[in-house]
C-alpha cells in the first residue's frame, strides 16, 4: 500500500486469527495488512462472518484465549501483539479505544454513565474521582448530549439508543486516543440517528485528529465516513482503495456484486443483480480464491492462488481477472 | 427507590395473610380436634368441653382464626397445651439459639460458596473449575443430618476434638462454648455453600459472556476492577438465593439440631409435633415463615438498590 | 452480530450440507452417550435400582429377622460383610430392601408435583391473565415457607407414615415446579414461532401440543431430575426424624436414625445408610447436570 | 399450489374492492406504576391508523423504531386485540357476525417475521414447519408434505436437501425462504412482510427481494411491506405510508412521495438516508435528537417537538390526513400537516 509522507499511527501486517476448538479449525482472519495515518478513516466493509469484527477484536486483544493470533501490529511504532496484560491495559482506552455496535450491551447496566466514563479516566490518568467526573461532563457536552449534567447520573437503560451511542463515544474519547476502532456503531440505530452519529464522528475526528477504523456492512455508512475502503470476504481484504475508487470503479467481482445487490434509489421495476449462493464455511475454505465458487468470472486459475493486482493509483484487488474486468 | 420499597412492603401483606391462613388451616385439615387427641379417652365430656372453651376451640372456625391472628399480631401466641407456659417465652429462647447457628452457618457457607463459584467461573474449564465445581456438587448432594453424624463420629468419637452434644453451659468460658458451635455450623454451611457456589458460577459465566465485559477490558481496566463490575452485576440473583437459603437454614436446622441436641426452634418444633402441642407448632411455623417473608422483602429491596433496572 | 459468542457468526453454514441431521431428541441422546460422567452415574443408579428391586437375588437374609447374639457386628464380619444393625439384622440386606422405600418416597413426590405443578404452571404460563395471576399468587404463599419446615409441619400434623411423607413433600415441591414451568411456558408463548402458529389460525390446543410442549417439557424434566436429589435427602430426613416410614420397615433415613445410637460401638456401620442417601442424591444431581447440558441447543455441534 | 388464475374463486368484491380496508385502528398500552400500580401513562402504539390495500399492489409502511408499524401488523393478524377500529377484508368486516371470522381471515392473510431463526420451531424440520398449518386445517399428511416440498422448491430450496433439516442447520437467508414458504402454505392472498429482510446480509437480501417479486407475480399476491429501510421500501412498493409515533403522517404513490415528500418528517427521514456518492456527503443534520418515547406523546402534531416549522396551532390540534395544500395532481397523496409553507418548502437535499 502506498503510504508515503507521515508515519502511520497504526500498521497491521499479515494479521491472522484462527479459532481452534475440538474438531473445528475456523480461519476467521487470513492475512490482513493495512496502515493508517492520523486523521484518516479506513472502513472495513463486509458481510456477517467476513472477519471484520474479529480483526478489530484481535487488534484490541479482546479475543478469547483459544484464538490463535499471528502477524504484526504496530501502534505509534510500538509492536503491540503479545504484549503483557498490564502493558496492553495501559494502551486500551488510552492510545487506542473502541466503540461497539450495541451500546446497551457494551455499557455496564448497573453503573451510571458518569461513573463509567470517570472510571476510565481514573484508571489511565490516576486523577481523583471529582476531576474525572468533571472531565466526563465535558466529554458528554463534546458529543452533544443535551442536559449533560443530568445524563451523567443516568443509567444506560434510562437513555435512548442514540444517546447511549453518544455516551459510548464519549467514553471511548475519554483519554484522547490516537486510534478509534468502531465496530458497526450505527447499525443498531434508526436512520435519522445514524446520520447524526456519522456526522458527529466526522466532526470529532477533525477536532481531535484521530485515526478511525470503521467496520460496517452498510455501503451507505461507508460512503459517508471513509477516506479508504477495504472490502473483506472470508477473512481477507479482497479489494482496497479510496472510497471513490471502490464505490465508482470496483475491481473485484465480489465488490461489484455487493454494490449491485445493495438497493438504492431509482431501481424500481428492475430485478436486482445478486451474488448467488451464500458465504463460505470458514472451517473449510477452498484453496485459492474463497469467492470463486460464487463468482461468475471464475477461471481455473482462481482455484490455485490469488494474485494481487495493484493499480498505479494505489487501489488493490485480489483477483486473477481484476485487470481485464477493470472498468475503462 | 423509596416508592419501590413501599410498594413491595404492601405486596407482602396479602402473602403474610395467606401464610397465616395456611398455618391455621394446616392444623384444621387434620381430622379430630387437638384437645380430643390430647385428652385421655376416659376423660369426661364436661372436662373436655371445659378444656375446649379454655383454649377457644368451641368457637366457629373463622372466629378461631381471627382471634388467633389478632393475638398473634400482638405477639401473644397463647399457652402451650403441653405445659401451659407462654408459647412466646419458649419460642424466643429457642429462636435465639437457632439464629446463632443459622447466621454463622450462613456466613461460612455463603462466603465459601461465593469463593467456589467465582474461582470456578474465572477458571472456566480448567482444573480449579473442576475441583471447585465438584465441591459444590458434593455440597448440594450431602444429606446434612448424615454429615452431622459423620462429623460427630470423626471429631468426637474417633478423636476427642470437639464436644458433639448440646450447646454447653452458660457458666463455661466463651472459648469452650464456642467449641460447641464448630460442628453444627460446619454442617449447616455445606448445603448453602453448594447451592450458592453453583449459582455464582452460572451467573458469573453468563456475565462473562456479555459484551460489556469485553468493553471493560477495551477501556483499559485491569483484572480487579473488572471483577468488581462482574460482582456487582452478579449480586442481585445471588442475593435472592441467599435469602432463600437463609430461610432454609432456619427451617432445616431441625435435622441438625436433632443430631447435635441443640436447643433451638427446630428441636422445639420436633417436640411440639410429638406432643401434639398445636399452639407451639403454629407459633413456630408462623414466626419462621413471617421472618422468611420479611427477609425476602429486604432482599428484593437490596436487589433494586444494586440494579436500577429492577426498580420501576 | 454479537461477536463475543464466536461460534454462530463465524461458521456460516455450507450451501449444501451432506446429510440431514438427526432429530432433536436423537441428538440429545447422542450427546448423553458421549458424556462419560452422565453415563457412569447412570450405571451406578442402575446398580442401585438392581440391588433394591432385586434384593432377594443379591442377599438371602430376611430383612426383618435379626438375632440378639449377632448385634452390631463390624464391617467384614463372617456372613455379614457390611456388619449387622442394632437388632442383629444383616445390614447389606437392610440396605438393599431399604432402598425400595427410600426411592419410592423420593420419586413419588417429584412425580406428583411434576404432573400437578407442571399442569398448573403450563396453564398459568399460557393462559396468563386472571387464571395465571390466581395460580401464581397462591403459589407465592407456599413459597413463603422454608421448604423443609413446611414438609415437617404437614407430615407432623398428618401423622407419620410413607403416604403422608409423600403428600407433604409433593406439597412442598409443587410451588417451585409451577414457577419453573410457568416461566418457560410464558417465555415460549411469546416466541415468534408460536406467534406464527397462532397467525396460521390453528387452535390453542394444537399450538400447545405441537409448539409449546416440545419446548417446555425438556426444561421441566431437567428440573424434576434435580428435584429428585433434593427429595431423597428430604424424604430420608423425614424418616430420620421419625415422621416418615415407620419401623420395623427398612428405609435409609430411618436406619440412619436407629443406628445413630450405635455410633460409639460400630461407627462405620452406623454411617452406611447415610452414605447410600448421599450417593443416590449425588448421582441424580450429576445426571440432571448431564441432561441440562445435553439439551442445551446452543451447544449443538 | 395452482398458479395464478385470472379470477381467484375467493375474490368476492371484484377488482375494484380493496383487499384490505383499515379504519381508525388503535392500540394503546397502559403503563403502570406508582404505589398502587395504577395506570400512570399510555403508550399510544397505534393511534387512529386508516389505510387500504388494493388487490395486487404492495403497500409499504416505513418509519423508525417505535412508530407502530410492527404493532399495526400484529393487530391486522389479530395477534393482539385492537382497542378500536375496524378491518374489512375483501368487503367483509373481520371478526364481525356479518363478515369473516378471524380464523378464516388468517387463512387468507399471512405474515413473515423479522427474525428468521426464532420464527421457526427449533424442534421441527423445515417440511414439518411448512406442513404444520395445512395439516392442522385438515389436509392429509401426504398432501401436506407434498405441498411443503413444492413450496420449498418454489422458494429456491431443493426439497431433497432441505426438507428434513432443522433451523440451526440453515443460513439466515435460507431460513427466511422457509418462513416465506410457510406463510404461503395456506395459499394466502395477502402477505404481511414485517421487516422480513432487515436481518439479512445485503447480498442475501437482494436474493430474497427478487424471490418476493417473483412469487407475487406468479401467485397473484398482495403485499404489506413493512421496513425501516427507505431504499428497499421504494424498490418494493406501489404505494407508501410513512408513520411517526403511532400515526400516519404521509401516504401516497411511491413516486409522488419519493420525488416530492411533503411532510417535514418525511423529508427529514429521506434526507437522513446515507448517500452512496462519496462526493456528495451529507453535511447538515436533517434532524436532531432521537425519536421521542411513544409514552405520552406530545399533544397535537406529534412531530412538532422536532419540527423546524412548528407553530402554536400544531400543539392545539391533530392535523388530519389531507391532500397537500398546493393541489398535487394525485389526490391519493395525503399529508398530515397544518402548515402549508412546511409542505411546500424546498425539499432538503438528499442523495
Amino acid at each position: 500500500m502506498a503510504d508515503t509522507a507521515s508515519t502511520p499511527v497504526l500498521r497491521v501486517e499479515d494479521l491472522t486469527v484462527r479459532f481452534t476448538r475440538r474438531n473445528t479449525d475456523v480461519a476467521a482472519v487470513n492475512g490482513v495488512d493495512f496502515s493508517l495515518k492520523a486523521g484518516e478513516t479506513l472502513t472495513i466493509l463486509g458481510e456477517s462472518g467476513s472477519g471484520k469484527s474479529v480483526s478489530l477484536k484481535a487488534l484490541m486483544g479482546l479475543l478469547p484465549a483459544y484464538a490463535g493470533i499471528s502477524g504484526k501490529v504496530w501502534l505509534n511504532g510500538q509492536e503491540i501483539l503479545g504484549l503483557p496484560a498490564a502493558a496492553l491495559a495501559k494502551l486500551r482506552g488510552g492510545a487506542v479505544s473502541m466503540i461497539f455496535q450495541e451500546p446497551m450491551a457494551a455499557l455496564d447496566p448497573v453503573y451510571t454513565i458518569g461513573e463509567q466514563i470517570a472510571e476510565t479516566i481514573v484508571q489511565h490518568e490516576g486523577c481523583d474521582n471529582r476531576t474525572a467526573m468533571k472531565r466526563a461532563l465535558g466529554l458528554l457536552e463534546q458529543v452533544k448530549i443535551p442536559s449533560a449534567e443530568r445524563r451523567l447520573k443516568n443509567f444506560p437503560h434510562e437513555m435512548s439508543g442514540g444517546m447511549r451511542q453518544r455516551a459510548m463515544i464519549a467514553l471511548a474519547l475519554a483519554c484522547k486516543p490516537g486510534v478509534l476502532l468502531a465496530d458497526e456503531p450505527t447499525t443498531a440505530l434508526d436512520v435519522t440517528v445514524q446520520i447524526q452519529i456519522l456526522l458527529l464522528l466526522r466532526q470529532l475526528q477533525e477536532e481531535l485528529g484521530m485515526a478511525i477504523v470503521f467496520v460496517t456492512h452498510d455501503v451507505g455508512a461507508a460512503a459517508e465516513i471513509s477516506d479508504r475502503i477495504a472490502v473483506m470476504y472470508a477473512g481477507r481484504f479482497v479489494e482496497t482503495g479510496t472510497t471513490r475508487q471502490v464505490m465508482r470503479q470496483p475491481m473485484h467481482p465480489y465488490t461489484r456484486g455487493l454494490l449491485s445487490s445493495t438497493v438504492h434509489g431509482g431501481m424500481r421495476g428492475r430485478a436486482l443483480e445478486t451474488i448467488p449462493g451464500s458465504p463460505p464455511n470458514l472451517a473449510e475454505l477452498p484453496p485459492g480464491c474463497a469467492f470463486a465458487p460464487r463468482c461468475r468470472y471464475a477461471a481455473d486459475a482462481c482455484r490455485r492462488d490469488i494474485p494481487v493486482v495493484t493499480t498505479e493509483t494505489g487501489a488493490m484487488a485480489r483477483c486473477v481477472r481484476a485487470a481485464e474486468l477493470m472498468p475503462a | 427507590m423509596l416508592l419501590f420499597a413501599i410498594r413491595r412492603l404492601f405486596q407482602a401483606i396479602p402473602i403474610l395473610l395467606g401464610v397465616s391462613l395456611v398455618v391455621f388451616g394446616l392444623v384444621h385439615i387434620v381430622p379430630g380436634n387437638p384437645i380430643d387427641m390430647l385428652m385421655p379417652p376416659e376423660a369426661s365430656p364436661e372436662v373436655i368441653a371445659q378444656m375446649k372453651a379454655a383454649f377457644g376451640f368451641d368457637k366457629p372456625l373463622y372466629m378461631q382464626y381471627l382471634l388467633w391472628l389478632l393475638r398473634a399480631v400482638q405477639g401473644d401466641f397463647g399457652l402451650s397445651v403441653f405445659n401451659a407456659t407462654p408459647v412466646w417465652g419458649q419460642l424466643s429462647a429457642a429462636l435465639r439459639n437457632t439464629f446463632v447457628l443459622a447466621i454463622l452457618g450462613a456466613a461460612l457457607g455463603f462466603s465459601m460458596g461465593i469463593l467456589c463459584g467465582m474461582v470456578s467461573a474465572l477458571y472456566h474449564g480448567r482444573w480449579p473449575d473442576k475441583v471447585f465445581s465438584a465441591i459444590a456438587t458434593v455440597g448440594v448432594s450431602l444429606p446434612h443430618y448424615w454429615c452431622a453424624i459423620v462429623l460427630v463420629l470423626f471429631c468426637a468419637v474417633l478423636h476427642d476434638w470437639m464436644p458433639a452434644q448440646g450447646m454447653g453451659d452458660d457458666s463455661l468460658p466463651l472459648y469452650d462454648r464456642l467449641q460447641y458451635l464448630v460442628l453444627p455450623v460446619i454442617t449447616l454451611s455445606l448445603i448453602p455453600m453448594g447451592v450458592i457456589g453453583r449459582l455464582v458460577r452460572a451467573t458469573v459465566l453468563d456475565i462473562l459472556g456479555q459484551d460489556f465485559v469485553g468493553a471493560l477490558s477495551a477501556k483499559g481496566l485491569t483484572r480487579w476492577p473488572v471483577i468488581r463490575h462482574i460482582a456487582k452485576n452478579a449480586a442481585p440473583p445471588v442475593l435472592a438465593l441467599m435469602g432463600l437459603q437463609f430461610g432454609y437454614l432456619l427451617g432445616g436446622s431441625i435435622l441438625v439440631e436433632t443430631v447435635f441436641n441443640w436447643p433451638g426452634s427446630g428441636n422445639l418444633l420436633n417436640l411440639a409435633i410429638f406432643r401434639r402441642d398445636i399452639p407451639v407448632l403454629q407459633a413456630t411455623i408462623l414466626v419462621l415463615a413471617t421472618f422468611f417473608v420479611m427477609l425476602n422483602l429486604l432482599v428484593d429491596i437490596a436487589q433494586a438498590a444494586i440494579d436500577p433496572r429492577i426498580r420501576r | 452480530m454479537s461477536d463475543l459468542t464466536l461460534e454462530t457468526p463465524l461458521v456460516s453454514r455450507p450451501d449444501a450440507p451432506a446429510a440431514p441431521a438427526p432429530g432433536y431428541w436423537k441428538s440429545v441422546g447422542q450427546r448423553l452417550l458421549a458424556d462419560k460422567t452422565t453415563m457412569a452415574v447412570s450405571l451406578v443408579l442402575l446398580g442401585i435400582l438392581f440391588i433394591t428391586l432385586g434384593a432377594p437375588l443379591v442377599t438371602h437374609y430376611d430383612p426383618y429377622h435379626g438375632s440378639v447374639l449377632g448385634r452390631l457386628k463390624p464391617i467384614g464380619a463372617p456372613g455379614h460383610w457390611l456388619g449387622t444393625d442394632e437388632t442383629g439384622r444383616d445390614l447389606w440386606t437392610r440396605l438393599c430392601y431399604g432402598g425400595r422405600l427410600s426411592l419410592l418416597a423420593a420419586i413419588m413426590p417429584v412425580t406428583i408435583s411434576l404432573i400437578v405443578g407442571g399442569f398448573l404452571g403450563i396453564l398459568a404460563g399460557y393462559a396468563g391473565g386472571i387464571v395465571g395471576t390466581l395460580i401464581m399468587r397462591t403459589m407465592d404463599v407456599f413459597y413463603a415457607f422454608p421448604s423443609i419446615l413446611l414438609a415437617i409441619a404437614i407430615c407432623g400434623l398428618l401423622g407419620n407414615g410413607l403416604s403422608n411423607s409423600i403428600i407433604a413433600l409433593a406439597v412442598v415441591f409443587i410451588p417451585p415446579m409451577v414457577r419453573v414451568s410457568e416461566t418457560v411456558t410464558a417465555q415460549s408463548r411469546n416466541l415468534d414461532f408460536v406467534e406464527a402458529a397462532r397467525a396460521s389460525g390453528t387452535t390453542t390446543m394444537q399450538i400447545i401440543r405441537y409448539h409449546v410442549l416440545a419446548n417446555v417439557l425438556g426444561p421441566i424434566m431437567v428440573y424434576a431430575t434435580s428435584l429428585i436429589s433434593v427429595s431423597i435427602i428430604l424424604s430420608a430426613g423425614l424418616s430420620f426424624l421419625g415422621l416418615g416410614v415407620t419401623p420395623p420397615r427398612a428405609e435409609w433415613g430411618l436406619m440412619l436414625n436407629s443406628l445413630r445410637q450405635a455410633i460409639y460401638v460400630q461407627p462405620y456401620v452406623a454411617a452406611l445408610p447415610g452414605l447410600m442417601i448421599f450417593a443416590t442424591s449425588m448421582c441424580f444431581n450429576l445426571m440432571s447436570d448431564g441432561f441440562r447440558s445435553a439439551m442445551d441447543i446452543r451447544l449443538n455441534k | 399450489m395452482s398458479a395464478s388464475l385470472e379470477q381467484d374463486p375467493r375474490d368476492r368484491g371484484g377488482p375494484a374492492q380493496p383487499l384490505l380496508i383499515v379504519d381508525n385502528l388503535r392500540k394503546h398500552f397502559p403503563v403502570r406504576g406508582g404505589l398502587l400500580n395504577r395506570q400512570v401513562a399510555t403508550v399510544q402504539a397505534v393511534d387512529d391508523v386508516s389505510f387500504s390495500v388494493r388487490k395486487g399492489e404492495t403497500l409499504g409502511i416505513v418509519g423508525e423504531s417505535g412508530c407502530g408499524k410492527s404493532t399495526t401488523a400484529r393487530l391486522l393478524m389479530r395477534l393482539m386485540e385492537p382497542d378500536a377500529g375496524s378491518v374489512i377484508f375483501d368487503g367483509d368486516p373481520v371478526g364481525d357476525r356479518r363478515g369473516i371470522s378471524v380464523s378464516d381471515m388468517r387463512r387468507q392473510m399471512q405474515m413473515v417475521f423479522q427474525d428468521s431463526y426464532t420464527s421457526l420451531n427449533p424442534r421441527m424440520t423445515m417440511a414439518e414447519s411448512i406442513a404444520y398449518a395445512p395439516r392442522m386445517h385438515g389436509l392429509g399428511r401426504k398432501e401436506a408434505y407434498d405441498r411443503a416440498e413444492d413450496l420449498l422448491s418454489r422458494v429456491g430450496l431443493n426439497p431433497r436437501q432441505y426438507a428434513r433439516r432443522y433451523p440451526h442447520e440453515l443460513s439466515g437467508g435460507q431460513r427466511q425462504r422457509v418462513n416465506i414458504a410457510r406463510a404461503l402454505a395456506l395459499e394466502p392472498r395477502l402477505v404481511i412482510l414485517d421487516e422480513a429482510v432487515a436481518a439479512l446480509d445485503k447480498s442475501v437480501e437482494a436474493q430474497v427481494l427478487n424471490l418476493l417479486t417473483d412469487l407475487k407475480q406468479s401467485l397473484n399476491l398482495t403485499y404489506l411491506f413493512i421496513s425501516h429501510d427507505l431504499n428497499v421500501v421504494e424498490y418494493m412498493s406501489d404505494r407508501v405510508m410513512v408513520m411517526y409515533l403511532g400515526r400516519v403522517v404521509e401516504a401516497g404513490p411511491v413516486d409522488a412521495i419519493y420525488r416530492r415528500p411533503r411532510h417535514p418528517y418525511t423529508r427529514a427521514l429521506f434526507a437522513s438516508k446515507p448517500t452512496l456518492d462519496p462526493d456528495r456527503r451529507t453535511t447538515q443534520m436533517p434532524l436532531t435528537g432521537d425519536p421521542p418515547n411513544p409514552i405520552d406523546p406530545p399533544s397535537g402534531c406529534r412531530f412538532r417537538t422536532r419540527c423546524a416549522f412548528a407553530q402554536p396551532r400544531c400543539s392545539e390540534s391533530l392535523p388530519p390526513l389531507a391532500a397537500p395544500f398546493d393541489g398535487d395532481t394525485d389526490a391519493s397523496h395525503v399529508v398530515a400537516c397544518h402548515i402549508p409553507e412546511a409542505q411546500s418548502a424546498m425539499a432538503v437535499h438528499h442523495g
